[in-house]
């Protein structure tokens, strides 16, 4: 059986989310590799929009961000920043990746400070636009890395809604987009209640023990009563992957 | 929103006290045919202190970075900078003092030297130093004073903390009955931009992205318009599809080449990466963050006896590597 | 807004009564990289009676004329059609019975020919045929329908009785106490949109102005591109600024050469206007103006086999001295 | 002493009123002579827009239509038809020239319908952009032949209002736009009192008596109290404007 990364594993989980045809955003690292691995695999018709304005690219080197020129190239349209954001408004975008410093049991993501954002103890970048994918586009995949840190109770601020407070909190706040579908981590897969909007564990990945989970989890994690095993990454997949990153700039070991 | 207006607006939290004043502003311009060439010293020179401006491109991609130097070496003062994401230049705005304030989608250098110290050093301190929206929120302030209206609806920031925290207002649709967020127009007093080609009127053809300059363009109430080459209008006539500055937005037309230098502009020149990440890992590992900032400050803004020393200082070989890598053939 | 949520608006006055299922169409479609040609019968099979139509171009400007011929010809019956001037096309698409209603800015021949008598016969029988906006607030049902939001405020109308006509709700900004309207989005059913050239994804480039045609493509839940020449994908890669109508929103492209004869396409072909001459004044001379019409029809629309035929009947001559006057590098 | 049409006198007069530099809409007919004269005659700097998404472009020929490609070649730009109408709401259209089948005391101007709109006697064409242009450009001039039919004392309909009802109704609608600051005919030039925003006499043409324009007026027209005659054509300005429009499309005798 072959070895891989928790990074590598995580963006072969992504890439199977995905379907042909569909209409992703996709920011740098893991996610992009993700979007780039179905096309290369099962997904040809798929296109990736990026923020700055690029429209279904073709990425020969991984570029450092998704809003340089590199990241561009080869675009068949160049629209304005404004225009980009708003087809997600207008539901053309199908699956939006996000990640973030915490995400709580109901998928709300912050990307914006720990603790109050009046008083910081750390202030970071802030939302980008994660705020608006998390609103307006038509699923949400989040890829994180799984660490009691990070997977919280109550996230200190909401930049990017998931739930809100579960139930039905999201539709009530006049969303459009439909959510959170799936959190994928290193070490299974997470999805949400349909009553309760709570994060379930619904797969464990090869090898991983549930016990692993809930000691990284920050808060009381419910498991699926079909708690199913994921295949694991391929010979094929794993070299189509590491292909596109030769230079292991995000296929390193250990966290991403 | 001059410096007075602009406290009116910290009193009311609106950012657009002033809906009348900025259409005044445009309607009292002399927006006609004419050669608007001026120096950078001079284009800068119509920035007030206080001042709202906007600043074009994204991140580190065709950001007028030498309109930026020039607004550093001017040493203005209390001015609020909004960005769609904001990259170095935010540093160097907060640490010469230039920036009061910055209003941005996010806010950190670039992706691969982590979160921006000096930011976090600002914003921690006191928070009103850096407004977060989300980054279609800030396209469509822009997209609002550009369109003439004071506010717009939307579907984004709804039920999230920035909701709040950027104070937005709630809006039903008396049509559809659908809940939405109003997002005030922001009419900055001054938009930088810089463009691949423009000829001396100010038409104005950027390639790549747009960004949110084309909003920027009609949003403010004065435009400072730097471009790598200046063309004859000939050339623009022949190409009008490719104009999306148009002249009667514009106050100042700069011929300035590399002038979003270390950043790049599309179809020109790449980032001058190792440049970046000189500074970016300096910044990194200096213990004094500020007085690492302060020291490339003085060294690359207030030193150079002008822009093309200041270049220089990149080197030639720098200019030539980052042209290789990034010109195509379109502009 | 299908026929039968087309009844529902009439009901409640209300265009945008299904703005979560406009929203909804365009979640559910197939927006991806696939090969989108059709032939010009299977792409406006897809048009359903009762539905929303809005019109590419501006008067006589790059009407997709080919996609109305093939509508009139289906014997579609019950359609609303958006334009923002409507010209002689209006009159084809009245008397034949495909356009139930009007909604436009202006509706008349080509400037040199009055008043259309045959809007006049259809508007001043039932005045419902014809809804009036001002072209700002037509373009602005489009834009909002674009952007993804159901209603957008503005400036223009207020005051005067379109703003009742129209039933615009009015609007008070929470930000700046301003007074504007509100103007409903509307989502079309199908936009028809012709273009100077595409890829068979879908990628269209229009040159010259695009009037609403970009806001028309993102607002509608499905569209038609008919085209002047389809072009290599990597054409389009390489001209991406060129591009202002983006593969995702479109579901059929059809090359159609001389597709908006005898009106212009810009770059391509003036208008024939020795033809919309002949047309125009035989209305004006005609006693019987439906009649006349339906003459038009039968003998332009009807009877040819196709499209190439119909072409025919303007001439080679035609073809050639429309294209020496009207063609420029740039297309 | 030189002859002139009413068509050359009011085309003439509007060419005067506009100055260097200024931002103009200006549809076919005698309002884009105006433009175009001014700008070979005082007013090089002078910028014609066109709805149809023409800005500045030089015309070579009078096109049938300014909404046909012949109208904006040469253009230095081409934007969409809804930015061209949101320049004006951004206050960038320093004039917008209007006409219309009525024409009120308070420069409320018709162009939709002959009686009421529900049961109209005659459906005319509408607005196009003439709303936008009377709601948001900074000043507006309205260019018409003089007759009893057009200058009535309230339209049927506003389909482009000037001061509505009069005194501070304009303001009180909250529309951005100057107004109606001049109306310009082949018999004289008329005003809008500042209180009343009523049309007043200001000017009459060389030759013509005040008792005409009262007759050919379908309400009691107020004369201001230093009455002005205008300065005939001059030779010069008749050569340039003839030089226009060889073909006399626009320039013929009588009505306009």
């Amino acid at each position: 059986m072959s070895t891989y990364t928790p990074a590598e594993l995580c963006v072969i989980m992504g890439s199977r989310s995905l379907k042909d045809g569909q209409i992703v955003f996709a920011g740098a690292g893991l996610p992009l590799l993700s979007a780039i691995h179905a096309q290369k695999m099962h997904a040809p018709g798929l296109a990736i929009l990026f923020e700055v304005g690029g429209v279904a690219p073709r990425i020969e080197s991984l570029p450092r961000s998704t809003n340089e020129a590199r990241s561009v190239r080869r675009s068949v349209a160049t629209p304005a920043t404004v225009d980009m954001m708003l087809y997600l408004q207008r539901g053309f975008v199908d699956v939006g990746f996000l990640g973030g410093a915490q995400i709580d049991r109901h998928g709300n993501i912050n990307s914006s400070c720990v603790g109050p954002l009046e008083n910081p103890k750390v202030r970071l970048p802030g939302s980008g636009g994660a705020n608006d994918i998390a609103s307006s586009a038509n699923r949400v995949f989040i890829i994180s890395y799984h660490e009691k840190r990070r997977f919280v109770d109550k996230v200190d601020f909401i930049t990017s809604p998931g739930f809100i407070d579960g139930g039905q909190a999201r539709e009530e706040a006049g969303l459009l987009g439909g959510g959170v579908e799936k959190v994928i981590t290193n070490l299974g897969i997470l999805e949400f209640d349909p009553q309760t909007r709570s994060m379930t564990l619904v797969a464990l990945h090869p090898g991983i023990a549930q016990e692993e989970v809930h000691e990284k989890t920050g808060f009381e994690l419910p498991v699926s009563d079909n708690l199913e095993e994921t295949l694991a990454p391929s010979e094929e997949e794993l070299d189509v992957l590491r292909g596109l990153d030769q230079e292991r700039r995000y296929l390193k070991k250990g966290d991403f | 929103m001059n410096g007075q207006n602009q406290d009116e607006q910290e009193q009311t939290g609106s950012p657009n006290m002033n809906y009348r004043n900025s259409h005044q502003a445009v309607v009292e311009k002399n927006k006609g045919i004419r050669d608007k060439r001026k120096t950078l010293q001079e284009s800068v020179a119509m920035i007030q202190d206080g001042d709202h401006i906007s600043i074009g491109g994204l991140q580190y991609t065709r950001t007028p970075v030498g309109a930026l130097w020039e607004i550093i070496r001017q040493k203005k003062q209390g001015l609020t900078f909004y960005k769609p994401l904001m990259s170095f230049e935010g540093d160097w705005l907060f640490v010469s003092g230039a920036m009061a304030k910055a209003v941005t989608s996010w806010f950190s250098g670039g992706v691969t030297w982590g979160v921006s110290k000096i930011m976090r050093s600002f914003a921690e301190r006191d928070p009103n130093t850096f407004e977060e929206l989300s980054l279609l929120g800030l396209s469509l302030k822009l997209k609002a004073g550009a369109m003439g209206i004071p506010c717009i609806p939307t579907k984004s920031m709804l039920g999230s903390d920035l909701e709040k925290t950027a104070g937005l207002e709630r809006f039903t649709c008396p049509y559809s009955g659908e809940e939405l967020l109003l997002v005030p127009a922001v009419n900055p007093d001054v938009a930088i931009i810089h463009s691949q080609v423009a000829d001396i009127y100010g038409n104005g053809q950027i390639f790549g992205p747009p960004c949110l300059d084309i909003e920027a363009a009609k949003a403010a109430n004065k435009v400072i318009l730097t471009t790598e080459q200046i063309v004859d209008n000939e050339h623009i006539r022949d190409t009008p599809n490719s104009t999306n500055i148009p002249f009667f937005c514009v106050d100042a037309v700069v011929e300035l080449p590399f002038g979003c230098y270390p950043h790049e502009c599309y179809g020109r020149y790449e980032p001058a990466y190792e440049k970046l990440g000189e500074y970016g890992q300096g910044l990194l590992d200096s213990e004094d963050k500020i007085g690492f900032v302060e020291g490339f400050l003085e060294q690359y803004f207030y030193q150079p006896a002008d822009f093309e020393e200041y270049l220089s200082m990149f080197g030639v070989k720098s200019l030539l590597e980052t042209t290789r890598l990034g010109r195509i053939w379109q502009p």
